[in-house]
C-alpha cells in the first residue's frame, strides 16, 4: 500500500547513416547575381530541422550571413538525390554533401574575386559576406560584387555540387557477419538516468525525471539537438511504460484505433528532462557532427526498467511496463516465483518467456553450462 | 448557415452535420486547422469558436452557425506575429508543425483566460493535444514565456532550461 | 463543392428544435433518430460511417441546458456541457473534471455522456458512475411520453430514450477515484464513485467494469469495512478485456479504488 | 564560426506558426478525386472471389484498381539492394494481415469512394494465422509465406543473420556466472500527427506530379517508378515537408496506388488515410523477442555473449532483414565483448508488416542489453555505473563485426550522468577515459579483439 521510488541507468550507442552505407546524398548550390545563395537538396524535413541545419552549414562554409540562404527541397526535378531522412543521416550524410557543395561555391567565389582583385585566390578569404585579402583587410570585395562580376562580366555561373557516399559495405562472411569495409562512419553515444515512482497497488509507473547525456559530435544548432533529445525522451517514455499496438501480444485482439485507446505520451506525463551535450567530434560528419535523432528514444526504456526494479524489486522485461505487468510481477514475487532459477553458475531469468518453453519442437536457445 | 472566420463572413453550403473542420478546410479552403484524427483525440484541428477553444472535427457546423471563428491564420501574420506565435518560434516549440496550429489556439485561449506561467496549469489547459515531435517541454516553456509577457528575439532561439553543453571533445 | 467528409450525412434529415417540447415531438419514439448533444461521441461515428441515421436531432438550441439547485435537489439539463459540472461536489465534479480536456468538456453534454455507446472499445459514459452513486433520476422522453425513473433503469433503455434532465439530492459526502493514467488521451479504464446520503446510506458505483456504469451493492453492504467492501465489489461486476486494461487487471484494482473511495468518505464529516 | 553552433530558429518556423506551411493535404487542385481502399477483414485468408464491377458502375466513380492494374506487382523495399521482393502492392491470391489493401476506388467525394468500396464483392476462405514468433518454427505451425515462416535470403543462402567472434565456448567455461534473460519490447505505432497522404496529378505532358509526405523523396521515386515500370523523368515527387514521420513514411505506402488511380481516371486523386487506418493498417515498429546469455566474471567483466533474436516482421519482409542486420551489428551495446555467438531470424506472422521506426533495429537491442546489464550488476552486487564503465567501448576496441571504434563516448557520457545524478564513482572509474586500453583496463580476454584505429 505504498508508492516506491527507484533509479536506473542505461548507456547506449547508435550508428549514423545507413548501416552498411551505400546511401548517397547530394546537394547543389547556385549564386544569384547579387550574391544570395540558393541551395537545392532532396532531404525531407520531417520536423527534424534539416532545412535549418543544411542552410547553417552552407552559410558557415561559404562565410555569409544565414539569411542569405534559401533552401529548396521541394521536388525531385530541381533537387539532386538524397536517399532520405532516416538512419539519423540528414545532418551527418546530407549535411556533409551541403558542406562539400558550399566549399566548391566558396572556391569559385574566390576564383572570380581573384580575377577582379588581381590577387591569387589562395591569398583571399571570406568574412561575413566579403572577400578579404589575407593580411590586407583594406583590400576587399563584397560577394554581391563578385557575383555581379561573374554574371555580367565573366559570363560565369557560380555554382557548386557536393555528393556524400560511403560505398555499400557488403557482408563478405555470412558465417561471422564480417564486412568488407567499415559500415558505420560515426557512432553516437548516450547515457540516461531515470527516476520513477511505482504504486504497488495499482501498478502505475510514473517517470519523474530523466537525466540524459548525448555525445552529439558537434551541435550545429544546440536548440534543435535539444528538441530531438526531449522529443525522443518522451517517445522513449512511451516505449517504456505506455505504448503498445498489440495490448495482448502476440494476440492481435483489442488493438487501439484512436488516441483514446493507443497511449501516446501526453503533456501531463512529461517528467523533468535534463540534457547534457558532449561534443566529441566525428571524423566524417560536417563540422564533426554525429546523428542523434533516432537514438534519442533508446536509453529510456532500459533505464526505466532498472528504476522499476530499484523501486519494487521485480524485473519486467516485456514492454511496456504496464500497471498490469507490475501487479502480475509483484504477485509472482509474493508467491516466491519471481526469482531466477540458479543451477551451477547459471542464473536463469524469464524462463516462461523463452522459446525453450513456448516452442514445441521448433527452435531452442542452448546455453553452455 | 453563416460563420465569420478571422473576421470574414461566409455563407456555408455544407450540410449541417458536416464537421466545422471539413467546412473550413474543404469548403472555405482555410487549411491552417489540420485533420490529425477526425476523432477528437489529437487537437490538431482546434480553433476558437466565439473565443472558446474547440475541436473543429467534433463540431457539426450547425453548432457554429453565427459564430466567430479564429483559426491560426487569424492569430497573426508572418509580418506581424502574435506574441504566442513569437514565443513558439523563439522557444522552438514547433518541429514538424502539424500539431502547431491547434496547440497555438489552445494556448491563446489559455492566455486570454488569464493563464499564468505555471507549468501544471499549462499542461492542464493543453494536455489534450498530442505532439509527437517535441516532447512538449519547449511548448510549455513557450506558453509560460508568453504568459509572463516576455518579448521575443526572432533571430535566435532560447537556451534550453535544463541543458548543459560541454564543447571541445570528450577526452 | 469539395467535401472531405466520409460521413454519409447528405441523406440525413436534420432536426433543430428550439424548445423542449419541440425536441420531444421531433424525437417521437426515437426510431431512426440520432441525438446529437455536443457531438463529441457521435460526430466521429458519423465521420467514420459507423452511424448513418435517417434523422439527426440537434439539441443545442432546445433549451435543455442549465443547472438548478432547489434546497439541495440539483437538476441538470441534458444538454448542459460537462464544463458546467466540474465545480459540483464529489463524486460528480471530480469525475466531470477527469473527462477529456477543456475543449471536450466545453461541448460534451451530460445527456450524451449518460447515453454513451456501450462496450469496451467505445468511450464510456464516465458520469454514469457518480450519478448512480448519488441516486440520480432521469427524466426522459420517448415511446409512452415523458417519464422519470432511476438512472439504473434508464441506462438499460437509454438508446431508445431522449434524456431531458437528471436530478439528485446533494449527498452529505462524496468521493471519486480513477486510475491515474493519462486521462486527457485515453478513455477511463476504471473509476469508482461513492456518496453518503443525509441518512448515512452509502452508495457505490463503478465505470469500466461492465458495458455501462454499475452499482456495487455487495460493496455497499460491506461499506463499514473498506477492505472487505473492496473484495465484495468483485461480486457485482463482470469486467472484460479491452485496449486499455484486461479483466484481470480491472478485478485486481477495483477493490483498491473502492477502498480509496470509502476511506475518503469516512474522512468527510 | 558564427552560424554553426548558433541557435538559429527553424527555417520554416514562421510558416509553421502562421499555418502557412503547405502539407500534402493542404494542396488544392481542381477536379480532384478521393481514393478509398478495400482492406482485408481477415488476418489470413485466400481470396476466392473479387468483383469490382458494382463499384465501378456507381455514378461518380472514375477508377477502380486491383492487382491486375499494377505493371510490376511485387517490388520490395530492399529491392534496390538486390534483395528479392515478397509483397504484392495489392493483394492477389491471398491476404496475410487484417487491413491489407486489395482494391482502391477513386470517386468524386470521399463519401462516394467509401460507398463504392462497400459495393465491391469479395469472398474469402479463412486460413489459420501465425502470430507467435516463438512458434513459427514448430512442425505444426501454419505455413503463411511463400518463403517459409522465416526469411531465407541472407548472404550465402543463410536463413538467419549470424555473428561469430572469438571463442564463446571458452568464455562460458571461464565464466564465474552465466546470466540469462528474455526481452520483449512491443510493437509501436509511429503516430505522426499527419497521417499517410498523397495527391497525384496527371500532367498534360504525360508526367505524374506526386505530392507526397514521404521521408525519402528519391527512395519513393524509385519505388513508384519500379512498380509503374517507367523511367524517373516521368515522375516528379513534390514533398520535403512532412508532418512527422519517425520511420513510417519511408514505406511509400500510398504513392504508387494513387498514381495508378490517377492514371486510370485521368484526374488528380488524393488518398488520405484516416487516423483509424493509420493505427490499424499502417506498418509499426516491430515487436522483438531476444534471449541473452552472458558469461561474466565475478568482478563484472563480460567475457562472452550468446544471443537469439526473433524479429517479428509481420506478413512481409519490407525492411526487416536490414533491421535485423543492424541489430546484430549492435548487439553488444556500448560495450566491448570479445566472444560472441548471435543468431537472428526475421520471422513472418499474420500482423501488419513491421517497418523502420526511430532507432530501427537498435531500440530493441538497447533495451535488452541494458536491462541485462542492470541485472548482471544486481546478480553480482556491483555498481550499475561501474560495470558499464568497466566494459565500455574504448578507442581501438572492435565491434561485433570487426569495426574499430575511433570515437566512442560510453565513458564520458556515463561519467557525466554520474556527476549529474550525484552517483559517486570510485576513483578509478571517475578518472578513466576512452583512450586505448592499457594496464588494468586491458585484461587478457580483451587483447585479441584490439584493432588499430589509425587504419579505420
Amino acid at each position: 500500500m505504498a508508492k516506491h521510488r527507484g533509479k536506473g541507468i542505461a548507456a547506449i550507442e547508435y550508428p549514423t547513416g545507413m548501416n552498411q552505407n551505400g546511401d548517397p546524398s547530394q546537394c547543389w548550390i547556385k549564386v544569384k547575381p547579387d550574391g544570395r545563395i540558393d541551395v537545392f537538396a532532396g532531404t525531407a524535413d520531417i520536423g527534424n530541422g534539416s532545412k535549418t541545419i543544411q542552410a547553417q552549414i552552407v552559410a558557415e562554409t561559404i562565410g555569409v550571413p544565414y539569411d542569405w540562404i534559401t533552401y529548396d527541397n521541394s521536388n525531385t526535378d530541381s533537387s539532386p538525390v538524397c536517399t532520405g531522412t532516416f538512419a539519423s543521416r540528414a545532418t551527418f550524410v546530407a549535411g556533409k554533401a551541403a558542406e562539400k557543395a558550399a566549399l566548391q561555391v566558396k572556391a569559385k567565389i574566390l576564383e572570380i574575386a581573384g580575377k577582379e582583385l588581381e590577387i591569387d585566390p589562395a591569398d583571399l578569404e571570406i568574412i561575413d559576406g566579403e572577400v578579404v585579402a589575407k593580411g590586407a583587410p583594406q583590400t576587399r570585395m563584397s560577394i554581391s560584387d563578385v557575383a555581379a562580376a561573374a554574371t555580367w562580366g565573366h559570363g560565369e555561373l557560380i555554382t557548386g555540387t557536393g555528393a556524400q557516399l560511403k560505398p555499400y559495405a557488403a557482408i563478405v562472411d555470412p558465417e561471422t557477419g564480417r564486412v568488407d569495409s567499415p559500415p558505420h562512419s560515426a557512432i553516437s553515444y548516450a547515457a540516461c538516468a531515470a527516476e520513477v515512482e511505482v504504486d504497488d497497488e495499482t501498478g502505475e509507473v510514473r517517470v519523474l525525471r530523466l537525466q540524459q547525456c548525448y555525445d552529439v559530435g558537434r551541435a550545429i544548432n544546440p536548440t534543435q539537438v535539444e528538441g530531438q533529445i526531449e522529443g525522443g525522451a518522451m517517445m522513449g517514455l512511451g516505449l517504456g511504460v505506455l505504448e503498445n499496438c498489440y495490448p495482448y501480444y502476440p494476440s492481435v485482439e483489442h488493438r487501439g484505433g484512436a488516441f483514446g485507446s493507443y497511449l501516446a505520451p501526453g503533456m501531463e506525463e512529461m517528467p523533468q528532462i535534463d540534457t547534457i551535450l558532449i561534443e566529441n567530434p566525428s571524423q566524417d560528419g560536417p563540422y564533426g557532427a554525429k546523428g542523434i535523432g533516432e537514438m534519442a528514444n533508446n536509453p529510456q526504456p532500459p533505464a526505466i526498467a532498472a528504476a522499476v526494479y530499484d523501486a519494487i524489486g521485480v524485473w519486467i522485461t516485456e514492454l511496456p511496463i504496464t500497471p498490469e505487468r507490475v501487479l502480475r510481477a509483484l504477485e509472482e514475487k509474493a508467491a516466491g516465483k519471481h526469482e531466477p532459477r540458479r543451477e551451477g553458475k547459471k542464473v536463469v531469468f524469464d524462463e516462461e518467456l523463452s522459446v525453450n518453453t513456448v516452442s514445441s519442437g521448433g527452435i531452442r536457445f542452448e546455453v553452455p553450462a | 448557415m453563416n460563420i465569420v472566420v478571422n473576421g470574414t463572413a461566409h455563407a456555408i453550403e455544407s450540410g449541417p452535420l458536416t464537421p466545422l473542420l471539413d467546412v473550413l478546410r474543404e469548403e472555405l479552403e482555410i487549411t491552417g486547422p489540420k485533420a490529425g484524427c477526425h476523432q477528437g483525440g489529437c487537437g490538431a484541428c482546434t480553433v476558437l469558436v466565439d473565443g472558446e477553444p474547440r475541436r473543429s472535427c467534433l463540431l457539426p457546423v450547425a453548432y457554429a452557425d453565427g459564430a466567430e471563428i479564429t483559426t491560426v491564420e487569424g492569430l497573426g501574420t508572418p509580418e506581424s506575429l502574435a506574441p504566442i506565435q513569437q514565443a513558439f518560434v523563439h522557444h522552438y516549440a514547433a518541429q514538424c508543425g502539424f500539431c502547431t496550429s491547434g496547440m497555438l489556439l489552445a494556448a491563446q485561449a489559455y492566455l486570454d483566460g488569464g493563464g499564468t506561467d505555471d507549468p501544471e496549469a499549462i499542461q492542464e489547459a493543453l494536455g489534450g493535444h498530442v505532439c509527437r515531435c517535441t516532447g512538449y517541454a519547449k511548448i510549455v516553456d513557450a506558453v509560460a514565456a508568453a504568459a509572463r509577457g516576455e518579448s521575443f528575439d526572432l533571430t535566435q532561439t532560447a537556451v534550453g532550461k535544463y541543458t548543459t553543453v560541454t564543447t571541445g571533445g570528450a577526452t | 463543392m469539395a467535401t472531405a467528409s466520409l460521413a454519409g450525412t447528405a441523406a440525413t434529415e436534420v432536426l433543430r428544435p428550439t424548445s423542449e417540447a419541440e425536441a420531444v415531438e421531433a424525437f417521437g419514439d426515437g426510431d431512426g433518430v440520432l441525438v446529437v448533444g455536443g457531438g463529441t461521441i457521435v460526430v466521429p461515428d458519423l465521420t467514420y460511417r459507423r452511424l448513418r441515421p435517417a434523422k439527426a436531432l440537434l439539441l443545442k438550441d432546445a433549451g435543455l441546458s442549465g443547472i438548478e439547485n432547489e434546497g439541495g435537489r440539483v437538476t441538470i439539463g441534458a444538454a448542459t456541457p460537462l464544463a458546467a459540472l466540474v465545480d459540483l461536489p464529489a463524486p460528480i465534479g471530480p469525475c466531470a473534471a477527469n473527462i477529456g480536456d477543456r475543449e471536450i468538456r466545453g461541448v460534451a453534454t451530460v445527456g450524451g455522456n449518460l447515453c454513451a455507446g456501450e462496450g469496451y472499445e467505445a468511450p464510456r459514459g464516465d458520469l454514469q458512475g457518480p450519478f448512480l452513486a448519488v441516486g440520480a433520476t432521469v427524466r426522459s422522453a420517448g415511446a409512452g411520453g415523458i417519464e422519470e425513473e432511476p438512472l439504473e433503469s434508464f441506462l438499460e433503455r437509454r438508446r431508445s430514450r431522449l434524456a431531458l434532465s437528471i436530478s439528485f439530492q446533494t449527498p452529505a459526502a462524496g468521493a471519486f477515484a480513477a486510475l491515474d493514467r493519462p486521462h486527457t488521451h485515453d478513455y477511463t479504464a476504471l473509476a469508482v464513485s461513492g456518496a453518503r446520503g443525509a441518512d448515512g446510506t452509502i452508495r457505490l458505483a463503478a465505470t469500466g467494469v461492465g458495458w455501462w456504469g454499475v452499482r456495487l451493492p455487495s460493496a455497499e453492504a460491506a461499506a463499514d469495512d473498506p477492505e472487505a467492501a473492496g473484495r465484495a465489489a468483485l461480486e457485482d461486476v463482470d469486467p472484460q478485456d479491452d485496449a486499455l486494461a484486461s479483466a484481470w487487471y480491472r478485478r485486481k484494482v477495483l477493490p483498491v479504488l473502492v477502498r480509496t473511495v470509502l476511506t475518503e468518505l469516512e474522512g468527510v464529516a | 564560426m558564427k552560424v554553426v553552433g548558433a541557435r538559429i530558429p527553424r527555417y520554416d518556423g514562421v510558416a509553421h506558426v502562421t499555418g502557412r506551411t503547405t502539407y500534402v493535404d493542404d494542396v488544392r487542385v481542381p477536379g480532384m478525386l478521393w481514393a478509398k481502399a478495400l482492406r482485408s477483414p481477415h488476418h489470413h485468408a485466400a481470396i476466392t472471389k473479387l468483383d469490382t464491377r458494382p463499384a465501378a458502375e456507381l455514378p461518380g466513380v472514375h477508377a477502380v484498381i486491383t492487382w491486375e492494374d499494377v505493371p510490376l506487382l511485387e517490388y520490395g523495399h530492399l529491392s534496390a539492394l538486390g534483395i528479392p521482393a515478397d509483397e504484392p502492392l495489392l493483394a492477389k491470391d491471398d491476404v496475410r494481415y487484417k487491413g491489407q489493401p486489395i482494391a482502391l476506388v477513386a470517386a468524386e467525394s470521399e463519401e462516394l469512394a467509401a460507398e463504392a468500396v462497400e459495393r465491391i464483392e469479395i469472398e474469402f476462405e479463412e486460413r489459420p494465422a501465425l502470430l507467435d514468433v516463438r512458434q513459427a518454427f514448430d512442425p505444426e505451425a501454419p505455413k503463411i509465406h511463400q518463403w517459409g515462416n522465416w526469411y531465407p535470403h541472407f548472404e550465402g543462402g543463410m536463413d538467419r543473420r549470424q555473428i561469430r567472434k572469438g571463442d564463446v565456448a571458452k568464455a562460458f567455461e571461464q565464466a564465474d556466472v552465466i546470466v540469462q534473460g528474455v526481452y520483449r519490447p512491443a510493437a509501436i505505432e509511429h503516430a505522426p500527427l499527419e497521417t499517410q497522404v498523397c495527391l497525384v496529378v496527371p500532367e498534360p505532358n504525360g508526367r505524374l506530379t506526386i505530392y507526397s509526405c514521404t521521408q525519402a523523396l528519391y527512395f519513393s521515386l524509385g519505388v513508384v517508378a519500379a512498380h509503374l515500370q517507367v523511367p524517373l523523368n516521368k515522375l516528379k515527387i513534390v514533398g520535403g515537408t512532412t508532418g512527422g514521420g519517425f520511420g513510417g513514411k519511408v514505406d511509400t505506402a500510398t504513392e504508387t496506388m494513387t498514381s495508378l488511380l490517377a492514371m486510370k481516371a485521368g484526374r488528380p486523386v488524393k488518398w488520405r488515410w484516416t487516423r483509424e487506418e493509420e493505427f490499424l493498417c499502417s506498418s509499426t515498429r516491430a515487436p522483438w523477442h531476444m534471449e541473452i546469455a552472458d558469461a561474466v566474471t565475478k568482478d563484472g567483466w563480460i567475457l562472452g555473449r550468446k544471443m537469439l533474436t526473433l524479429h517479428d516482421s509481420g506478413a512481409y519482409a519490407r525492411f526487416s532483414p536490414y533491421g535485423l542486420t543492424k541489430h546484430s551489428f549492435h548487439h553488444t551495446g556500448a560495450y566491448t565483448i570479445p566472444n560472441l555467438e548471435f543468431d537472428g531470424y526475421v520471422v513472418f506472422t499474420n500482423r501488419v508488416p513491421t517497418t523502420a521506426m526511430r532507432g530501427f533495429g537498435v531500440t530493441s537491442v538497447s533495451f535488452a542489453v541494458e536491462t541485462h546489464m542492470s541485472r548482471i550488476a544486481d546478480v553480482l552486487d556491483l555498481d550499475p555505473y561501474e560495470i558499464r564503465l568497466r566494459n565500455a567501448n574504448r578507442i581501438g576496441d572492435t565491434s561485433p563485426n570487426g569495426i574499430v571504434y575511433t570515437d566512442p563516448s560510453t565513458v564520458p557520457t556515463i561519467q557525466a550522468i554520474a556527476e549529474a545524478t550525484g552517483h559517486e564513482l570510485s576513483a578509478e572509474f571517475r578518472t578513466m577515459t576512452n583512450e586505448p586500453r592499457t594496464g588494468e583496463w586491458l585484461p587478457e580476454h580483451l587483447v585479441a579483439q584490439l584493432g588499430n584505429p589509425e587504419e579505420h
